[in-house]
Order: structure tokens, then sequence, then C-alpha cells
């Protein structure tokens, strides 16, 4: 692949809560290449939205990044001043949000809230107009030029979230940050959403970065995907072989606890034990060794690294899945519970 | 307490006894100039001017520079005179029939001269019930003929007021009465001209014609009132050209703008409010500015005697032994002295230190007391119920006033619970008979004659009422009433006086419907450019003697 | 995927066992002002049978959430009837009613919101048993005790107040509440959706143990087709206030009837790359339509890629007949699908 | 919007006719007799009885109501026992001063409230916002009266710059002090009011969003921000209006300022009945007409809201 558009190091960004520091994200490190679509997987409080919204610097109060770089073109957005950054946003790297029907302004103009993300960066009135309901039109809005003039309460949902994605593309960026676009939605419309995705990542070579918890849309949409687990990157690497062959113990329970409308059988779901952990005090080791069937000693003290364990595919594991299947005969387990392959330390409560 | 509230009628009397001290005038000994404007800062807009209706002290102070009437006080004293009237009236040897000739040559502001038709038709209108004037209905003016059957509306006019020619009037009386003159002088006996109540309308009350020294410029309700020098005005001029009263100041702002200039009288007819004279008697510039003489007013406790404990006479004079009168008067800043009867002290036939009950120098005979509610029946065995204090919450003194009263019964171990009332409410529950036992209660003379003090609040006929009674303790005496009777006729003013006195020795001495505890100081501060202010003992503001220096 | 034994195979259960709740018709309607009323419901009938998961899925606004709240008649119907056994909940009133209702049990999607914050997780567990004053003292503790460990939570919590717990921690105590009476029927208002992808497996497999052990009978309710199609035994789809397809959820899965139903199935992506990008998405045009304003004939053909307008289509609503054996579905042209 | 006007309208009569009803029954059941006020203290009873009959003060109080609701419906409010003057006149005459002040006063709480409330939303916890929080308790705290008075004595005594109240025909020097005084109590009120509001904004996704698109900070608050707090302002702003306008009593006191709330409270205390009546009713019409204004001001402002 080319030079990457995005280089993230090291990345951590806290939240001073009241009763303790809360890691949100803690250690990213990713690249992402210029037209690709990567997929950003995890549960809620894993930290890939925190993720997100670090690169642009949205971080909301009293969130903040306390340590990293976050390099686009060469440049490290994190040292930018506030103009600087200002000027990025929406032009080279654009957001588009979870809930289209909170994400949009109540009083203003559907087409104005559009034009703006273009006038912010000095485009006329009248070009940001013309633009406007072009970019409507693509994003299959029909009757562009009359729907420019309603307000955000007038259109479904699924038109909301198209005019957020028309927002998002309005100066053709690099970038774009898709913040579990299609949560809100209904399956029908998820899809409509997800197709225009695709088709706008391959036509115009925007870059997207999908974060999402849904497994499925990672699988339609992305080429290559991260997992974040308790503010860390615990996998990462190209869709197919992520979800054929996942190396990480929490990728795997994962994929085994959904439920798939095209399963043929009845089987019975293997849900993973326990609760995510608490962001102000992770365990230490691997923040998912209390919850991990295959947990060995090192687990509970050592902080794995995430390191290569196929051709572009890594983990940070002390047990990868390959080692589980051949010690601890992983594919015959009915429940995952902690420790149940390997018997070390087994039988906690939930 | 009527005291401090602006509908109030305020009289002062006698003022000459002080004025002799040199401290009721804020004058110089420099001439006086002609010319210039006089700012009073008022704080309540004045109710109206129309002489038939206001009953109140603001009223006045503008009606006294609008109209004259037959009669009036010569100078700073509360000897009558002869004002529209060329002279005294003469009176009828049974002392009924008063016939007053005219001055000639005295005009309305309108330029028409006034007649003795311009009186008649002044007081029919006066007494008439649809002008909705106080005097109708018989107080002051019910002794003069025909004026029952002018009421019951019998008759068109009183039969008793006779235009016996353009400059002669006659008044018939059905009964002698010595305070009659006085009542000539009230501001009810203004004359005005028909043709202007005719021209206004409803409203005369905002547009006055009289024959005073000034007229009324302008009056824009809430903000301002204007008065102009009247140059056609038969008596001797005012020196001012012009009196601004700006309305609607509080008495705080009125004083700072005093300080100012802006201002040269604040509120010139109340008693400041304690914290003001406190402030004023500290300032350098003003504590020599501020002006003192007696307010012609009783204040006392009214126990009703026909409510229990109060039926019973041993316990209201235990009562009267109790008030520690001179810390009444220390919460008042030392604006009053101690007056354990029933009369002013500058009023004529006022008895110097009267004492009947042989108390203290605060006013007080505990030991008696005790001893009084033991013969009562009170005791460990049968302790005295409480009682409500009922007063009027006026300004901030009222409580403190109260309070006091509280503590004093404390000491003979008689429980007063403190209830406090708008002045509204106030005079409606003591006005009603049976409904208050005990109030703190004042009253403020109308006109300077001891008459004033015993008919609207002491005699049976003030008590038999079943309302907006004046009589607060509904105490009647037939002896007392007879005496009165007695006292209105007398044409002796010696014999007279002393009729007045054996009636305070019932009250004060023998029947005690009230605990009489002081009567009060009027306080006033002028403005350093003021010259002849003089705080009036019957008028609340008399222009015509101030002339200013300086300013504009 | 790597095999793991089956534990039950779908339609492991007869499909003709007796009908535990009995659906007719039934119509409930909103007032929306000036006159107009929203069909929510409209026209409504089907019937739950002993100890079977039934799935209800549909879009937001297909009113599958009022279906659940009227038969479990926490508001009234509109027009219709339904029975439980064989009792007609729509004509009781009050107290019978009340009595009645102890059989019908609601697990709630918000875990979170549906405890109140004050109360123990004792005692909002005990809550309808205080309400029916069915145990009291030692006995009531004692079945608080087996609640919790009914839903594999640590009996000894019952002193903790809702916020010690976590999400799926707090939805196992909503299910115990519902528990609590021994219901007959409960339904499952999107008893999942908010939960986390790992815990959702742990709620879902609970159900399905505890309607094992209790002989339960689920109204499963979810916009999640997926975990619809993995708990039902027969799936039930709605568009706009009617229901346009009732099947056995293999059957309504593999072989839909309805276009609707397939077009919603195409939808949902498969959680494997390989399978999913082969997968053809039915693409629906337009928004569903207001309910206040329904289209004529069948209510889906303004957005059904085999629709014949006008006629029959847009004319004549098709009724839900028997497509197959113990297949419904309410469409036309039903073999094009 | 026509239907909903009219449906408001609609209301406004009926609220008028509680706030007639509820006035005069607590106009009869206050202590005090009006015709002795009338009469002045010092009157005879007899006196004071027959001025009671002639202010129609015997007839049964279902009667003077029904008469008063009679009148009142043709814009006849009665005489004012204590100017012996027509009501209505009485109200309008003055109701220009109190208009100009509650305008003032408004204002004054937006220009003053507005940008402290700004201050202080966007920089939460910071030293500004507590400064500013300082400033908001002192004005809510401060007695208006006394607040009146050390302005007065400040700028009107202590440097002579204002007038020292009065209302000098409008002219702005002797609006300025009022109006301040009056506002400041309000900006205080609003600086929270907007606080809380913006910090209930500030972190909506659709601020987010804005920011997102590098949109300036200024931006953000006055094209994103503030016209989504407008309606919890306006609704503010046109109860204070309302309230205002109804007349400011004690400022209008300390300042000597001709309006109507000085006005209603002597005739409060003169048991001035049908003044007192007068006022509240015009009062009222001028609080529900001031909510009617709200709420057609919501369709501007949202618009979410249609009627």
């Amino acid at each position: 692949m080319a030079t990457p558009i995005l280089q993230v190091r090291d990345l951590r960004t806290q939240f001073a809560m009241p009763d303790g520091i809360i890691k949100a994200v803690d250690g990213v490190s990713f690249d992402l290449y210029p037209g690709e679509s990567l997929g950003i997987v995890g549960e809620s409080g894993s930290g890939k939205s925190v993720t997100a919204l670090s690169l642009l610097r949205l971080v909301p109060h009293p969130g903040r990044i306390v340590s990293g770089e976050v390099l686009f073109r060469n440049q490290d957005l994190l040292q930018m001043t506030d103009q600087e950054i200002r000027e990025i946003r929406g032009r080279d790297i654009a957001m588009i949000f979870q809930d289209p029907q909170s994400s949009l302004n109540p009083v203003l103009r559907t087409g104005f809230q559009v034009d703006e993300a273009m006038r912010a960066h000095g485009k006329s009135k009248a070009d940001a107009h013309a633009r406007t309901i072009e970019l409507l039109t693509k994003v299959r809005i029909p009757a562009a030029e009359s729907r420019v003039k309603d307000y955000p309460h007038q259109l479904s949902g699924g038109m909301r979230q198209r005019a957020m994605i028309a927002m998002g593309l309005a100066n053709a960026p690099a970038i774009l940050l898709a913040d579990e676009p299609t949560t809100a939605l209904d399956v029908t419309v998820q899809a409509q959403i997800l197709e225009l995705l695709a088709d706008l990542n391959r036509e115009l070579g925007t870059a997207i970065v999908m974060i999402t918890h849904n497994m499925g849309v990672v699988a339609g949409l992305c080429s290559r995907v991260m997992v974040m687990y308790a503010g860390q990157i615990v996998e990462e690497g190209p869709v197919e072989q992520i979800f054929e062959s996942p190396q990480h113990p929490y990728t795997w329970s994962l994929l085994k606890s959904i439920p798939r409308v095209d399963a043929l059988r009845h089987e019975r779901l293997r849900s993973i034990q326990g609760m995510a952990p608490d962001l102000a005090d992770p365990p230490a080791g691997c923040r998912f060794h209390p919850r991990c069937p295959f947990r060995i000693e090192e687990c509970f003290t050592k902080e794995p690294k995430l390191l290569d364990v196929a051709p572009n595919q890594r983990a940070a594991c002390w047990v990868t899945m390959d080692r589980a299947r051949r010690e601890m005969g992983a594919d015959t387990l009915i429940d995952i519970h902690p420790g149940a392959g390997s018997g070390v330390r087994p039988g906690e409560e939930i | 307490m009527r005291y401090h509230v602006r509908s109030v009628a305020a009289f002062a009397a006698g003022v000459m006894l002080l004025a002799a001290c040199g401290n009721t005038s804020s004058g110089t000994s420099d001439t006086p100039v002609s010319g210039g404007t006089l700012n009073i800062a008022m704080k309540d807009d004045f109710k109206t001017l129309d002489p038939a209706v206001a009953y109140d002290t603001d009223s006045w102070s503008v009606e006294r520079a609008i109209y004259n009437g037959l009669l009036d006080y010569q100078g700073f004293t509360t000897q009558l005179g002869p004002d529209i009237a060329a002279a005294m009236p003469t009176i009828s040897s049974d002392g009924k029939t008063y016939t007053f000739t005219l001055r000639h040559g005295v005009k309305f502001s309108n330029g028409r001269e006034v007649t003795a038709d311009d009186f008649k038709y002044s007081f029919e209108r006066m007494l008439n019930p649809k002008t909705q004037g106080p005097m109708t209905g018989g107080p002051f003016w019910g002794s003069v003929s025909g004026t029952a059957d002018f009421y019951s509306g019998k008759a068109t006019g009183i039969s008793g007021i006779k235009v016996i020619d353009p400059y002669t009037l006659e008044i018939d009386l059905d009964s002698p009465n010595q305070s009659f003159l006085n009542v000539l002088a009230m501001p009810f006996g203004f004359v005005i001209p028909k043709e202007a109540v005719t021209a206004a309308g409803t409203d005369y009350a905002h547009h006055p014609v009289g024959t005073g020294p000034f007229t009324l410029a302008t009056w824009t309700p809430g903000q301002l009132l204007v008065l102009k020098k009247n140059p056609s005005y038969f008596g001797t001029p005012a020196y001012l050209n012009e009196v601004d009263f700006q309305i609607g100041v509080d008495a705080q702002v009125g004083f700072l703008r005093m300080q100012q200039g802006q201002a040269d009288l604040v509120q010139p007819d109340i008693n400041m409010p304690s914290a003001q004279y406190i402030q004023l008697s500290t300032d350098p510039t003003f504590k020599s500015r501020i002006v003192k003489a007696p307010n012609v007013d009783i204040w006392y406790l009214g126990m009703n005697v026909n409510v229990k404990p109060f039926d019973n006479k041993l316990v209201r004079q235990a009562f009267n032994m109790v008030v520690n009168k001179a810390n009444q008067i220390k919460v008042l800043n030392g604006r009053g002295v101690i007056n354990n009867g029933i009369q002013a002290p500058p009023m004529p036939g006022f008895v110097p230190n009267y004492n009947p009950l042989g108390l203290d120098a605060k006013g007080q005979s505990l030991d008696k007391a005790k001893a009084l509610l033991t013969q009562a029946g009170y005791g460990p065995s049968h302790p005295f119920p409480a009682q409500d204090l009922v007063y009027a919450k006026v300004n901030a003194d009222s409580d403190n006033l109260a309070s006091a009263i509280q503590q004093d019964f404390q000491s003979v171990g008689i429980t007063i619970n403190l209830k406090g009332l708008s002045f509204p409410a106030f005079l409606d529950v003591t006005g009603k008979p049976n409904t208050t036992a005990l109030s703190y209660d004042g009253w403020i003379q109308d006109f300077p004659d001891p008459s004033d003090f015993i008919d609207p609040i002491l005699t049976c006929t003030a008590a038999n009422v079943t309302a907006n009674g004046g009589n607060v303790a509904f105490y009647c005496n037939k002896q007392l009433d007879t005496l009165d009777d007695q006292a209105r006729g007398d044409t002796n003013s010696a014999d007279r006086l002393k009729l007045y006195q054996q009636i305070q020795d019932i009250v004060a001495g023998q029947d005690f419907p009230w605990v009489p505890m002081y009567s009060t100081l009027e306080t006033s501060v002028s403005a350093t450019r003021v010259h002849g202010y003089q705080l009036h003992p019957v008028w609340p503001l008399v222009l015509t003697s101030i002339w200013v220096t300086g300013g504009k | 995927m790597a095999s793991t034994p089956a534990i039950a195979t779908l339609s492991s259960r007869p499909s003709n066992a007796r009908p535990l709740v009995r659906v007719e018709n039934v119509v409930k309607h909103f007032p929306a002002g000036r006159g107009q009323s929203v069909k929510a419901v409209d026209g409504v009938s089907f019937e739950i049978r002993q100890g079977e998961t039934l799935g209800l899925v549909g879009e937001s606004g297909c009113g599958k959430s009022t279906l659940a709240r009227l038969v479990t008649q926490l508001i009234p119907v509109t027009s219709g009837k339904i029975f439980i056994g064989d009792v007609e909940l729509t004509k009781l009133r009050g107290e019978k009613l009340r009595q009645q209702r102890r059989q019908l049990q609601v697990i709630f999607q918000d875990p979170f919101a549906s405890l109140d914050p004050r109360m123990t997780v004792g005692d909002i567990i005990a809550e309808p048993l205080d309400n029916f004053k069915v145990m009291r003292g030692k006995a009531r503790d004692q079945r608080i005790q087996e609640l919790l460990r009914l839903v594999g939570l640590n009996p000894n919590f019952d002193n903790r107040y809702p916020h010690e717990f976590s999400g799926g921690q707090r939805q196992r105590i909503g299910i115990a509440r519902a528990l609590a009476l021994n219901p007959s029927l409960v339904v499952c208002d999107e008893a999942i959706s908010a939960l986390d992808v790992s815990i959702q497996a742990q709620i879902v497999n609970l159900l399905e143990d505890l309607q094992r052990e209790l002989k339960l009978t689920y109204l499963f309710i979810a916009h999640d087709l997926s975990v619809v199609r993995h708990i039902s035994d027969r799936v039930m789809v709605m568009y706009l206030g009617k229901i346009v397809e009732v099947a056995d959820s293999t059957q309504t899965y593999t072989n839909p009837k309805h276009p609707y139903t397939k077009a919603l199935l195409s939808a949902i992506p498969v959680p494997d790359p390989k399978v999913q990008r082969g997968r053809r998405l039915v693409e629906l045009t337009g928004e569903i339509p207001s309910p206040l304003h329904p289209p004529s004939g069948c209510r889906f053909h303004t957005r059904c890629p085999i629709a014949r307008l006008p006629a029959p289509c847009a004319e004549t609503e098709p009724p839900l007949e028997e497509k197959d054996r113990d297949h419904l579905a309410a469409c036309h042209f039903s073999s094009d699908v | 919007m026509t239907r909903y006007i009219i449906r408001r309208l609609g209301w406004m009569v009926v609220v008028l006719f509680g706030v007639a009803v509820v006035t005069f029954i607590i106009a009869f059941l206050v202590p005090g007799d009006p015709a002795r006020l009338y009469a002045g203290s010092n009157a005879s009873p007899a006196s004071v009885a027959i001025i009671h009959h002639q202010l129609g003060l015997d007839r049964p109080v279902y009667v003077q109501f029904v008469d008063y609701l009679w009148r009142v419906l043709h814009l006849d409010f009665g005489y004012s026992y204590r100017y012996s003057a027509p009501v209505l006149p009485a109200i309008l005459q003055r109701f220009p001063a109190t208009a100009e002040l509650a305008v003032a006063g408004v204002f004054v709480e937006v220009i003053v409230g507005l940008p402290i409330g700004i201050l202080a939303a966007t920089r939460p916890g910071s030293i500004w916002d507590r400064i500013t929080m300082v400033f908001t308790f002192v004005t809510l705290a401060a007695p208006p009266f006394w607040l009146g008075l050390i302005f007065l004595y400040v700028f009107g005594a202590l440097i002579p710059i204002f007038p020292l109240g009065g209302y000098g025909n409008g002219a702005p020097q002797y609006l300025f002090l009022p109006a301040l005084t009056l506002g400041l109590g309000g900006a205080g009120y609003y600086a929270r009011l907007l606080r809380a509001v913006l910090l209930d904004i500030l972190p909506k996704d659709y601020i987010r969003t804005a920011n997102a698109k590098g949109v300036t900070p200024g931006t953000v608050m006055f094209r994103h921000a503030l016209p989504n707090a407008l309606t919890v302002l306006v609704t503010q702003l046109g109860m204070d209006l309302g309230y205002f306008l109804a007349g400011v009593v004690v400022i209008e006191t300390v300042f000597a300022w001709p309006g109507i709330g000085k006005q209603a409270v002597d005739a409060i205390f003169n048991l001035d009945i049908p003044l007192v009546m007068g006022t509240v009713l015009f009062g009222a019409l001028l609080i529900v007409g001031a909510n009617v204004a709200v709420d057609i001001a919501y369709t501007f402002i949202d618009p979410r809201v249609r009627y």
C-alpha cells in the first residue's frame, strides 16, 4: 500500500471524573491509507468513538488528549493551533455521527447546514448552495432543491443521515470519520446508507473510518478492521482474515456470540461471561483476562503488545487463537467462561 | 394609630409656645425677596383638590394655597380671624345665628367676584350626599338648620344658609355650637365658583378654581403638580412665583434630592420616620434646619368596655398603671411628651402635669396595678387571660412601639399577643363594636378645639354605631355627654374649659376607657435656601411666608 | 464455522399446541388531533401457542410495541378481542383484569429506566409479590433468593441498589421481577436491544434456559432480526399496523412469502465478509408512509418491488392467508417473492 | 396559526374572567371599608355610611360583581375612589411610563445578562465562571429597593451624573438608573439561565457536528447554540416583559417613576377597589398577551413548533 494518509501514534485520551481518571483511549496506534475503508469495532465504552473524536480534537469536556501524535499529511493535528485544526475539520477530515436526529441543528434549515460546511472553508454562498443541491442529489435525496429548505424534523431518519453524509462530503475530504452512522436507523435504511457509503468510498476515493459495534456492518463495508477493547486495540487486520481466523480470544468470542440471520441451525450462542472493565481502574496485564477463556499466568500481569500474528494481521494476546485451539481445544467449548480452556483460576462468579 | 398615614388629617395647634422659643422657624432675619420656585418632594400623589371631598393633609397642603374660606387662623396661631369675611361674624345672643359680611373685590382666579351665593352654593354642594364628601351626613355641620331635610332629600337647599345680599351671608344653627367657627375655617368651607364645577363636569377634583395666593398651573398625575402665584390675589401676595410638587418621591430619595439642592422640602406635613430623623439630626448641614412643633394629638390604648376582661373597671385602672410611657417616647427618638389625660399639651384648658392616678415619671405604678388585678380576681390560681393588642402597621416604628407595650405587660405577668394589621383593616376592626378588646390608637385633631377630642371619640353617640366608629372603647357615660353638651353651647370660654377638664377627670381618673400615653412632636426640615418656613398649628403647609434665595 | 452440538433444533416444538393467547381483529387508534388518528395497530389477529416463542419484527413505527402493550392490556384496545386461555381479557375491568394480568409480564428495553433507583433489588423483584399479596416474610425472602439464583445473580445481592449493577445484570433483575409471579406469558419488548453484543448473548441464553425450565411462552419483540430469528419458533412480521407474514422461523427466513419480509432480511448484514459481499439487497424505494394516512389496498404497495399497480395491489387489501402449511402471508403475489 | 390565535384569545377571555373573579373576591375579603378610607379616617360613621351607599358598597356582592363585569365589558372600569377619576384613563395615562421602563429593563437584562451567561457557559468552572456567578448571585440577592437607593446615592448624589429619580418625560438620563436597577436583577437571572441552558446545549450532538465542520467558535455560539437557547430565553423574556409591564412596584417607588405599578400599590393601600381591579385586569391582559406573543414567537424561533 501507499503511504498512510493518517498516522496515529500512542494516542491517549482521558476523562477526569469525580471517581477517578477514565482512560478512555489508552495508547492507540494505527495507520489509515488513502481510499481505504477501515472499521473500528468494539462494544460501548471500548474507546472507539473517543478515538475518532480525538483525531479531530472534538473530545467533549471533561475529556483531554494527554499524549500521542495524529499525523495527517505529516502534520501533527494535536499540535496545531485552534485556527489550524478548524481548517482541517470538515475540509480534509470530516465526521458524521450516530444519531442524525440529534446531530443536525433543529432550528437551522438542512440546506444551510450543508452550505455551512463549505462556507466555513471559503466557498461563496452561491457556490456552496449549488454544490449543496448537487451533494444532496448525490446522496439520493429526492427533490433536493426543495428539501434544502426543510428543517431536519421534516426529514425522515434516513434522509437526515444522507444529509449528514452530504455535509461530510461537502469539501471532498480525504478522510470521512463515520461514528456509528447507522445504529439509530432501521435495518432497511441502514442497508441503503451502507451501500451509499461504499459507493462514495469507491467513486470518490475518500478514506472511510467506520466506527461500529455491528460486525455485520464491518463485514459488508470495510477492507480492514481494528477491534478495540477497554481503550486499546486488541486486534487488527484485513476483514476477511479477521472474520475467518480471529487470533484474539475477544474477537473470536465476539464473533461466536452473534446470532446470524442466515444460520441454518439453532446453535446456542456462546456468550462472553463477565462485563467490560472499569476504565478508571483497568485490570493489570491483559485487560481482557478476567473474561478470557484461555488466559494463562502472563495474562494477569504482563500487558501484551500488538504483534504480527499473521501477514497483515496483528493481535495483542499472549495466547492467540491458534495456540488456544492447539493447546486448549477452543472449538469444543460450549460456553465461554473465564479460564475455561486453560483451567487457570477457574470458577469466578459473574 | 393614624400617624404617618397619608389619608389622616393631622393638625398641630398651640404652636406659639414653641414659636416663642424660635425653633419652629428656619427663617432668618434677612429681608424677604420675591420670586423663585420652591421644590417639594412628595411621596404620594394628591387625592383630590375638591375641598368638598378632600380629608387628608396632602390635599389640604395644596388647597390651602388655592382657596379661601370665610375665616382663617391669623398668622401662625390658632386665633381665628376674617379671611373672605370682612370681619368676624356677628353672633346672635342665643348663639344660633351667625351673620357674615363679605369683603368686596375678592375674585376667583377666573376673574369673577366672590359673592354670598358662592358660599351658599359651595356649602350646599359640600354637604350634598351626591358629592360623596365626608361632611355629608352630620359631622361638624349637623347643627346648621335644615341639614337633616337636605340630607334626606326633603329640601333642595339648606334653610339655615341664607343669602341676605351679595355681601351678606347668614347661617342659622339649631343649637349653639362654640366650635362652629373652627368648622367654618376647615377646608370644607372653602368657596368655589359654580361655573368651574359645571365646566369640569365630573372632574372638578383636577380642575380647581379658587381665590387663593396660588393657582393650579399643571397637574400631571403621578409626576408633578405646579402652583403659580395668583397675581390678582386679594391678600398679601406670596413671595414665591412657583411651587413644584415632585410627586412619587420616596422620603429617602427626597432627602437625597434636598442634599443635592433639587428639593427644598420633603413631605412637609408629616413626621419623618425615625431612621431619617436620626440621619438628619447628625447631618452637619441639616441638623440646624430641623424644626419641631407639638402635634395636637393623643396616643392611647383603647380598652373596649363591653368586652371581657375590660368590662371590669379595676382591670382598666390596672392597665393604666402598667405602660412605660417614657419608653414609648424613647422609641420615637424623644419626639413626644408623656400625657396622662385626654387633651393635648398646647390646647386651651390643658392641665400641665396632669396625673390623676399618681403615676411615676415613666407613667407607671406597677405595685398598684398588681394589687388592682388581685382585687379584680386575678392571681396565680386565675391568671389574667392573654390579650391581643391590635395595632396598625404603618411604618418601622409601629412594631417597636407595640413590642414595648408587650414587654411592659410581661412585667406584671400579663401576656400580650401582637396583632399588627394594615391601616384599613385596623380601622375596620377597631370601628366595630365587640370586635376588638385592646388596641393602640391615636387621635389627631380636626381643628384646635377640645370638643374635637370628645365628640367623635368618647361620647355615647360615637359609641352607638355598628361600624366605622371613632370611639374604639365603645365608652358611654351619660354624665359625660351632659357635660359635653353643656360645654358646646357655653359662651363663657373659662367655664367652658372647666367643663372639659371635668370630662377629662371622668375619663382619665374615673372610668378609664383608655390608657392615655403621649402626644407627639412634629418634625420637619428644609433646604438652606428656604426662608420663612414655619410649622403651622393647623395647616400642614403654609406657603405664603416662604421665600427662597439662590438656585432657580 | 466450527461445529458445535446443537442444543435445540428449530421447530422442535409441536406447531399444533393449544394457543395460550388469542388475538382477534385487534385495532388500536391513537387520537392525533384535528379529528385524525394514528392507526397504530389496525386489525390484527394471531395466536401465541403454549410454550413457544413468537417473534415479532418490523421497522420502527410499525406498531409492534403498541401490540405488546395491547396483549398485556397495559392499554385498552380500540376494538377487537384478546383471550388468554378461555378468558376474554378485553372484557375484564378493574380487579379482575389485574388478577389476570399476573399471568402476563413484560421485560422492557431499558433495564435502568425500568428499575426504581431507590429500591433494593430484593424489593424490586418482590414488588409483584407485594402487589398481589402473594407471600410475605420468610417465604418472600426465599422467593427473592430463588429468583436471583434463577437468573444467575448472587442471591446475597438482594440488598443492593440497581446502580451497583451492570447493564446485563440489571436486565437479569428485570427478568427476575417478571418471573416472580410465575407468569405464563412473558413479553420481551426490545429486552436485549440496549445491551452490548457480548452481554446480549448471555441474556438470550438465559431466556432460552428459563423457557425450558419454567415452560414459559414468549412474545419476543426486537428490531434485530438476527436475534429474533435465533430465539423464535415462529416469526410474525408487521408493516404499518398490519401483520404481513407469520410462519415458522426457518420458513420465514429461508422462504419468505411477502416481499417486505424478503427486503427486511436482505438488509440485515451478516457478520461474515464472504457471505455478506455476495448478498443482494432488495432495495425498498421511498419512506414508510405516515400511519395517519396509510396507503390504500396493500399498505406495502408504495414501496413494493413486485407490486402490480393499480390493481390489485393499490385497490384490494390482501388477506393474511395460508400460503403454505402453517405459513401465512398477506400478499397478492406471494408466489413471485 | 390563525385558529391557534383565536383559541388563545378565547382562553385569554377565560383567564381574564377568572382573574376578575379572584380579584373581586379578594378585594371583598380584605378587611376594611373603602368608604372609610375614601371619606378620611376621621370621618364620622354617618358620613361613611352615606358614602358607602353612594359607592354602591351596600349592595349584595354578586350584584356588585355582575355590575362590575357588565361595565368592564363596555370598557368602563369605574371610578377610582381615591382619585375620583375614571380608572381606565388613569391607567392608560400612566402606562407609557411603565412600558418604557419595562422595555428598557428587558433590554438591560439582555445586554448585560446574555454576554455574562455566554462567558460563564463557555468556560465552566473557570475563574470567569465563578466571578460571573458571584455577580449573578449578588444581583439576584440584592433587593431592588436597596439596589435602587444605592444607585441613586452613588450616581445621583455622590457623583451626580444622573437625576435623583423622576420621569423627566422619558428623557434617557432619567430612564437609565431605573432601567439598570430593574434589568440587573433580571440580568443575573438571565446569566444563570443562559449558562444552564448553554451547558445543556453545548454538549449536544449538533454542536459537535458544527465543530466538526470547522466553523468558528463564534458561529458555533451565535448561530448554533444561542438560537436553541432562545425558546427558553424568550419564554422568560415574555414573562418578564409581562411582569414588568404589569408594573414594577418597587422600582417605580424608588425612582419616582409615574407608572401603573406605583399607582396600583397606592390603590391597594387605599382600598381603591375599582383602581385595584382595573390595574389587575390590565396587568393580567398584558401578561396573558405577552404569553401569547411568546407562543407566536416560538414558531419563528423553533421550526418544530407549529400550531
